[in-house]
């Protein structure tokens, strides 16, 4: 069923009363040419594109929970390409070129937005590492604008520029960013994928994968039974090392867990997308007006969808900080987001030792921006036996062979990333 | 007007009148008011409007859950938005203003897609706005956003303050209604430390709106019986006003207090709101039980509210909701009401259960029509009547107010915060709280369903055994008997079949049961898709009012029971905190605490200009009169240092104190250089690794004694480094006798330098300093004229002669003071930090500019520092890995524009001549910059692939983002004095 | 845990006292241990759901480095040991 | 050139006027106390401790394991550098002009301190006595209870501004004053 004002129009009056459901709840079948496992964003997106891209249809999506319940549907919902590295720029552009054509292409839409993103910088130091990161965008034909002050000042005149701490000196803006409606990107997946063939596969958790004497995965024990496969693809994050180690993988990745806050609706004052560069936090308002926003992971070690107090708290300090306005408005409720830290800040995309086991995980907490290409570079890897060109660096085996891509410089500490 | 202030009763002050205006008319409330009952009183049913229907609305509830009445409190930069009526305590001088309306509150333009709405059922933006692609930025998501958000953010600057407090106690209890009153007085009489918070602003909870006898008291006298002895224990701390709103790890509460929100003028000795972090080994969650509305066909008329909420109005604020008042319950509820409404002279126009048959027994002059029900509602603004509908016969029934009552929810919120889920009980047709250990337990209402008198038992037993627990002597609470209570069992009624209009689950978001058939339909089946296409418990009450009908009616529409659908996941906050209280006093420019190096003083009077490094303010230049430009006192400053002398704080630079047998071997192993031979009296300069091979941070380290060391960090790097170096020695190398401690604020720290340096600060030194007795790379204690003992250092940052002098802090800007006049004569200088940086350029030394967390020792030409013969040091390891030795590296050289005033800026990249500006060209990037007053020409360091093979190479300095190409020559990054004859004068 | 912590040597305090490091369990190998081992110390985590162990460092009260030892889903800390005593447990010694 | 250098106390910026009476919430800040970091090696722990706590006009703070503030109003920073010095196994350094010292007093001063530190200083769990290092208005100190209703605090010089402002306003509810001690 096609989505149109046409059928809006029509369905209305029959009481909206015919539409359709927008994937089926099939059986799983014995046997798949591939199984995703994880029906989030990551592992809906992948099966899209491996139906859609690369023809491979014969694919099923086994999802512990409900599709979208990971992380695709707890974020801050920022879509951008405002990276320095090699290994991080052209991924991330081409992610937001997918997300530009995104409601067209798989006719849902996701209200992906291109509001822009400014991260502000308060430091001479800071606006050399921006200009740094602008001109490394600008090489690669990316949008990016330096702010000074009374750039920033014009575009968002409520920021704390006279009683500040750390004072905004400017902004780097890259306009072509924004934000995405984030459970509709996981729902536009599922049913693009679903009207190719995927079999989307609720309440099915992977319990185990099977190998034979070889090594090479058979398919995987789940709630529902055995399903064989003749390649697995693991779209986990947040739980990569639980299911990685099914197959005995060792994984340079610890799990932490990230809030995120929304606020009470409120009439929209923030337009753009903000990153505060003294501190961390960022911050957005959605269509529906609630403020959106988060600052850092909790720093502990957890599987727990749920942070704590103080990091509320200190998030909330940063954000009153840069917005003094925010402080009469009401933060309305936080949820915690369990997140892949790779050693390096960046996520893994790639085949494992194991033959026909592939993986897509360490997102970090930057993986929803990153849901089409990652879908698309995954889809491709799984098809073709080869990495897409703009993730060809984001490799297991970087880590061993001293290639990191360390956006932040932080080394191998995964809560600093 | 329909509802209206009874002439007797009510715990309102009825000789304290007090003025308030809504939407700019003047109204008179009483003092003990919230602002609903005072427009109820007012006779005002209206009083805000829905999200997407515009539809009118009024006070559904009389407690924290109300969906509609929400308003904007204050004026300007003390303007709330969204604020609950029924939860905002009236005071004189309020002034409120209705939201999400236009152009006024009974007018609203917005309502026009009230009748649009069969073209905006659930999920319809997903559907839609895709056509033409470019419209929907252009044209549906402005319309979309226009329409969005209830209240208006001011975004002014907050005037008022807010603060931050910690609390303990053994016990904490949730809600001073009967069973958390029992609760405090059970464990408080035991000598238990007890808070009792409750969100109201007059302790009691539902004792003050019952109207039942207990103990011969009216309810609440008994309470204020209770709160009096609570009272005179001082282990007893009582806290109205308070809500809790989170519970987290190890039993830590998140609380905020409204301290000074029922006031017009707040003081500023106190702040309107105080966040508490309660800290409790034991907690009782007595929060009671939410009244589900039922749902029916227009069940959000204004007039419609909770049987609950229309008992509260009548009983605790005197205030009747209609005048002929119609009840429709499917349990005991809508009884209590009828009879107390009746007791108070208020017409009873019919009692509506939806039972057939019941125990319950409706007050004589009430009309009782069992087995019926409400299908439908008219009226516009206001209630003017109902379609009652008993076995297919349908009433018209007049009436200006209709309580309903869908059975009670216990409100276990908090109990499932932390990942447990409530329990569905058939029996009690409810979500009770989960067993979360015996820390945490329920009680009362909250706990499940019960009378009073049970209420008032169970309080009081659970805070027994908790105390007991605790070791506390307990002894058995007595329950005083209580009459007059009701039964509020009920029987499930999830929906009224063949309602009539839009019946509406969740009032604000405008979800009706219309939509949620169609989440069913199209496959948004789980109960959390149905919550997000729908956007039913999204609102600001978070489903506290609809989300139990929600999984009744879904469980109806698939046949199953309600426990097999479950609840969403119950998250923090219980009611929403206002960011100021999360904030407290860390905002603004308070927001991170200052740390002032021991010479702010003395720059200050030397007139720097300062800027923030880190928590530190540092001296950045120092301005003399005449001076237009920054860049013109800067040059000068470098220009004097050079010449003749200038005096900077280095203060700020990290000092950490290294005792004992194990030092120099701890240091060996820190460092990628060799430690093991440094003298006593001699300083070195050494690179601290990460154990991945790449540069952490460095800085010099003296030994100042045989076993006694001083290593100092770089200023942004201090706290870092001294927890890396802590870990070091007692995680990994526990068995080396090696002892620290930081003395960063022990002492200020001064840099002299420039060829006079040695003359002048002789002047003020004892020790001999002639090169031959204090060599470069000297490092010991000296006395000062006057005597003072000082610690002196000849190292050097800026590539001339020069010393550090460190000296006790509070002796610094007299010191500093001293060495200026010492040097007068010379034409000594105060430099800054931006003097500083173009020194150190000038001379190829890098920071973190260049040690950015991705290079290497041998990137920055520090390779002769990586000393491999050792067998162990930190990051020596993995420093061998190919991708950090790879050829193609980047390595630090230096840049000279080859039109010397072409100005080049940090953060260009470098591109060879004519190449294709792309990430596969990139050949680098500028990691500092400065215009040098030594060269006369803009110069920097930049960090270039393979660049030490590439000196004398053009390469073009590519600065797309400030529109800037410049030409430059590739050279080596030490541009003064190479061969570093100026150290060693 | 991550709301309060017990230190050994300081008694209950706040998270906000402390700076986490990660996981505790790899152990620095000997100097010639090989690039296998050192790559799996700095880099490979085991990262299990379930109890855990991590470091964590008592910045604003006694500046030790502490083990803290409990579940990563229920957050339930079983106990808090010094970093120092590990190390030395570990290298066969009695802490 | 003979030179004499004067010692300025890094919070008189901060405290300006000696004539406000205390009030019965007050905040007063010592002048120049000794205070000497005190580290132990390996093995001597007990005895260091324990010989410290003997030294006379001398009071003990405890930073963590093996490791104290010696503070003393009456022994100078040198002689009590000697005396210290003397005992075996113990490292030390002057740190007199790196820490701060304020006591702050009054019938409320415990929900004073609720504002500014999440330890429980409840008489039971905290006595006349103790002391310990926490963050005391988000700055790294250590804090000492003095009385039933007086504590001591010891924080870094350089944030002694911030923390003397912050607890200044936690104050205000009770009025609180603050001046440099008497010498």
């Amino acid at each position: 069923m096609r989505y149109s004002a046409f059928e809006i129009v029509k369905q209305a009056f029959s009481g909206n009363r015919h539409w359709k459901p927008a994937w089926r709840e099939p059986q799983p079948k014995p046997h798949y040419d591939v199984i995703i496992v994880g029906g989030g964003g990551h592992g809906l997106s992948t099966a899209y594109y491996l139906a859609r891209e690369f023809g491979i249809t014969n694919v099923a999506v086994l999802e512990k929970g409900y599709l979208g319940s990971g992380n695709v549907g707890r974020n801050t919902t920022i879509i951008r390409s405002n990276y320095l590295l090699e290994g991080n720029e052209p991924f991330y552009e081409f992610s937001l070129k997918l997300w530009e054509g995104l409601e067209q292409d798989f006719n849902y839409n996701a209200m992906v937005s291109q509001r822009g993103i400014v991260n502000l910088f308060h430091s001479d130091g800071q606006r050399d590492q921006y200009a740094r990161r602008g001109n490394a965008m600008k090489m690669h034909g990316v949008d990016a604008e330096l702010l000074d002050r009374e750039g920033v000042r014009k575009m968002m005149p409520y920021l704390n520029f006279d009683h500040a701490r750390f004072p905004i000196l400017g902004g780097l803006y890259q306009k072509r960013a924004g934000t995405a409606r984030h459970d509709a990107v996981a729902w536009g997946y599922a049913r693009g994928a679903d009207s190719r063939g995927v079999d989307l596969i609720q309440q099915c958790e992977v319990t185990g994968i099977r190998r034979d004497e070889t090594g090479r995965v058979l398919g995987v024990e789940t709630s529902k039974g055995f399903i064989g496969c003749n390649k697995l693809a693991l779209a986990t994050a947040g739980h990569t090392s639980v299911t990685g180690k099914m197959a005995g993988l060792d994984l340079p990745i610890e799990t932490h867990v990230l809030q995120a806050f929304v606020s009470e609706g409120l009439k929209p004052v923030i337009h753009n997308v903000i990153t505060y560069g003294a501190g961390h936090f960022y911050i957005s308002q959605s269509d529906k007006g609630g403020l959106v926003f988060g600052a850092d992971i909790d720093y502990y070690s957890s599987y727990a969808q749920r942070g704590n107090l103080a990091t509320v708290e200190h998030t909330i300090e940063e954000g009153v900080s840069l917005i003094p306005g925010l402080s009469r408005a009401r933060v309305l409720r936080a949820w915690g987001g369990v997140m892949d830290m790779s050693m390096d800040g960046s996520p893994i995309i790639d085949r494992t030792p194991i033959d026909n086991l592939y993986i897509n995980c360490g997102w970090c907490y930057g993986g929803f921006k990153a849901t089409p290409a990652s879908g698309f570079c995954f889809a491709h890897l799984i098809a073709r036996d080869e990495p897409h060109y703009t993730a060809r660096l984001l490799r297991l085996d970087r880590f061993q062979r001293g290639f990191l891509v360390d956006e932040g410089g932080k080394g191998p500490q995964p809560n600093l990333h | 007007m329909v509802s209206y202030r009874l002439a007797a009763g009510g715990l309102v002050n009825r000789g304290n009148a007090l003025s308030f205006t809504f939407d700019g008319k003047i109204y008179r409330g009483l003092q003990g008011d919230t602002l609903a009952s005072a427009l109820l009183a007012n006779g005002e049913l209206l009083v805000g409007r829905s999200f997407k229907y515009h539809r009118p609305r009024g006070i559904v509830t009389a407690g924290s859950a109300e969906p509609n009445a929400l308003v904007t409190i204050g004026a300007g930069a003390r303007s709330e938005p969204n604020t609950r009526a029924t939860v905002a305590e009236l005071y004189d001088g309020l002034a409120a203003a209705s939201q999400n309306r236009w152009p006024s509150l009974a007018f609203d333009i917005g309502a026009v897609n009230s009748l649009l709405s069969p073209f905006l059922s659930a999920g319809f933006y997903y559907k839609t706005f895709m056509w033409p692609a470019a419209f929907w930025e252009k044209v549906y998501e402005p319309l979309i956003r226009r329409a969005a958000g209830l209240g208006r953010l001011v975004t002014e600057a907050d005037p008022d303050r807010y603060e931050k407090a910690w609390a303990h106690c053994d016990l904490l209890v949730i809600g001073s209604g009967p069973a958390g009153l029992m609760a405090a007085l059970a464990a408080g009489r035991a000598g238990a430390r007890v808070i009792l918070v409750d969100e109201g602003f007059r302790l009691g909870g539902s004792l003050l709106s019952d109207s039942a006898v207990v103990g011969g008291l009216k309810a609440a006298d008994f309470a204020g019986q209770v709160l009096a002895e609570l009272a005179t224990l001082s282990n007893v701390t009582l806290m109205a006003r308070t809500t809790v709103f989170g519970w987290y790890d190890d039993m830590v509460f998140g609380a905020v207090e409204k301290v000074q929100k029922h006031v017009a003028h707040p003081t500023p000795d106190l702040p309107v709101e105080r966040l508490w972090r309660i800290v409790a080994k034991r907690a009782i969650l007595a929060a009671g039980a939410e009244e589900r509305p039922l749902v029916f066909g227009g069940n959000d008329r204004p007039g419609v509210m909770t049987a609950g909420a229309a008992r509260t109005y009548l009983n605790r604020y005197g205030v009747a909701v209609g005048q002929r008042v119609a009840i429709f319950t499917n349990g005991g509820s809508g009884y209590g009401l009828a009879r107390d409404l009746t007791d108070s002279g208020v017409e009873v126009t019919a009692l509506i259960d939806a039972r057939r048959e019941s125990a319950d027994i409706a007050p004589e002059s009430v009309r009782l029509i069992r087995g019926g029900a409400v299908t439908s509602t008219r009226g516009t603004r206001a209630l003017k009547s109902i379609i009652a509908d008993r076995s297919g016969f349908e009433e018209e029934i007049a009436c200006d107010a209709l309580a309903m009552s869908g059975g009670w929810s216990p409100v276990v919120h908090l109990m499932c915060q932390r990942g447990a889920r409530p329990v569905w009980s058939e029996e009690r047709q409810a979500f009770l709280a989960p067993d979360v250990g015996a820390a945490f337990v329920a009680a009362g209402s909250a706990a499940g369903l019960d009378r009073l008198s049970a209420c008032l038992r169970d309080g009081a037993d659970k805070a027994t055994v908790l105390a007991r627990d605790l070791g506390f002597a307990a002894y058995e609470t007595e329950i005083p008997d209580v009459a007059g209570d009701y039964d509020p069992a009920f029987a499930p009624l999830w929906y009224v079949p063949g309602s009539k209009g839009k019946a509406f689950v969740d009032f604000q978001n405008d979800v009706t049961v219309a939509d949620l058939g169609l989440s069913q339909r199209e496959a948004y089946s789980h109960v959390e898709m149905t919550k997000r296409y729908t956007t039913g418990g999204m609102a600001t009450d978070q489903g506290k009012l609809g989300n139990v009908n929600t999984i009744g009616i879904v469980a109806g529409m698939r046949g199953v029971s309600p426990a097999e659908i479950g609840t969403t996941t119950f998250r923090p906050f219980y009611t929403p905190v206002s960011f100021g209280a999360m904030a407290g006093t860390a905002r603004g420019e308070h927001s991170r605490p200052v740390r002032r190096s021991p010479l702010h003083g003395w720059a200050a009077r030397n007139g720097a200009v300062f800027v923030e490094a880190g928590l530190w303010y540092r001296s950045s230049w120092f301005p003399r009169e005449g001076e237009k430009t920054w860049r013109e006192a800067v040059d000068r400053e470098v220009r004097t240092v050079r010449a003749s002398a200038g005096l900077c704080d280095v203060s700020t630079l990290g000092k950490i104190e290294i005792f004992g047998l194990g030092a120099a071997e701890f240091l060996n192993r820190v460092y990628s250089n060799a430690f093991l031979k440094l003298p006593v009296g001699k300083a070195r300069y050494g690179l601290m690794l990460r154990e991945d091979g790449i540069v952490y941070d460095d800085g010099t380290t003296s030994r100042l004694s045989e076993n006694h060391y001083v290593l100092t960090t770089t200023t942004a790097y201090a706290t870092d480094v001294m927890a890396h170096l802590e870990f070091a020695a007692q995680a990994l190398w526990p068995h080396l006798d090696v002892r620290f401690a930081s003395s960063s604020d022990q002492w200020a720290q001064m840099s002299i330098a420039g060829p006079k340096a040695r003359i002048i600060l002789q002047r003020v030194v004892e020790d001999d300093l002639s090169d031959a007795a204090f060599p470069f790379l000297s490092a010991r204690e000296v006395m000062l004229k006057g005597g003072l003992a000082a610690r002196l250092f000849r190292i050097s940052f800026s590539g001339e002669l020069a010393y550090e002098l460190a000296v006790p802090a509070g002796y610094g800007e007299a010191v500093a003071d001293a060495i200026m006049e010492a040097g007068y004569e010379e034409g000594i200088c105060a430099y800054g930090v931006e003097a500083l940086n173009v020194l150190r350029i000038e001379k190829g030394h890098v920071t973190h500019n260049e040690l950015d967390g991705r290079t290497t020792a041998d990137d920055v030409g520090l390779g002769r520092m990586m000393a491999m013969q050792k067998p162990d040091f930190i990051g020596k390891h993995l420093s061998t890995r190919f991708g950090l030795t790879a050829a193609d590296r980047l390595q630090m050289v230096g840049l000279k524009p080859v039109e010397a005033d072409a100005e080049i800026k940090a953060g260009a990249h470098l591109l060879k001549e004519n190449a294709k500006p792309s990430m596969v060209n990139d050949q680098g990037f500028v990691s500092s910059a400065c215009y040098s007053p030594t060269l006369n020409s803009f110069i920097a360091l930049a960090m270039l692939k393979s660049g030490r093979e590439r000196y004398g190479e053009k390469i073009v300095v590519w600065d797309a983002l400030r529109g800037s190409e410049v030409l430059a020559e590739v050279c080596p990054p030490v541009f003064v004095d190479p061969d570093n004859k100026n150290l060693h004068v | 845990m991550a709301s309060l912590i017990t230190c050994p040597h300081c008694g209950v305090r706040p998270k906000e006292e402390f700076s986490i490091r990660g996981d505790a369990v790899p152990v620095r190998p000997a100097p010639n241990a090989g690039a296998e081992a050192w790559y799996a110390y700095v880099y490979v985590r085991d990262n299990p759901k379930g109890r855990i162990e991590e470091h964590w460092h008592h910045t604003a009260g006694c500046r030790r480095w502490l083990v803290v030892e409990r579940d990563n889903v229920t957050h339930t800390v079983f106990s808090v040991r010094d970093a120092a005593d590990v190390a030395k447990a570990r290298s066969g010694e009695v802490a | 050139m003979t030179l004499s250098f004067a010692h300025r106390h890094v919070l008189e910026d901060h405290i300006v006027g000696f004539e406000t009476k205390p009030n019965p919430h007050h905040l007063a800040v010592a002048r120049r106390p000794t205070i000497l970091s005190v580290l132990s090696h390996a093995g001597f722990e007990a005895g260091v401790k324990a010989a410290l706590q003997a030294l006379e006009g001398v009071s003990v703070r405890i930073c963590g394991p093996a490791e104290w503030l010696a503070v003393s109003h009456s022994v100078g920073p040198e002689a009590l550098l000697r005396l210290v010095r003397a005992i075996e196994g113990v490292s030390a350094f002057d740190h007199s002009d790196g820490r701060v010292l304020m006591q702050i007093t009054g019938p409320n001063v415990r929900k004073i301190l609720s504002k500014c530190l999440a330890v429980d200083i409840d008489r039971d769990r905290f006595p006349i006595g103790a002391s310990a290092s926490m963050q005391i208005a988000h700055v790294a100190g250590n804090l000492a209870r003095t009385g039933e209703d007086a504590f001591e605090i010891i924080v870094p010089r350089s944030y002694a501004g911030t923390l003397f402002e912050e607890v200044k306003e936690m104050g205000r509810e009770f009025a609180l004053t603050a001046a440099f001690s008497p010498e």
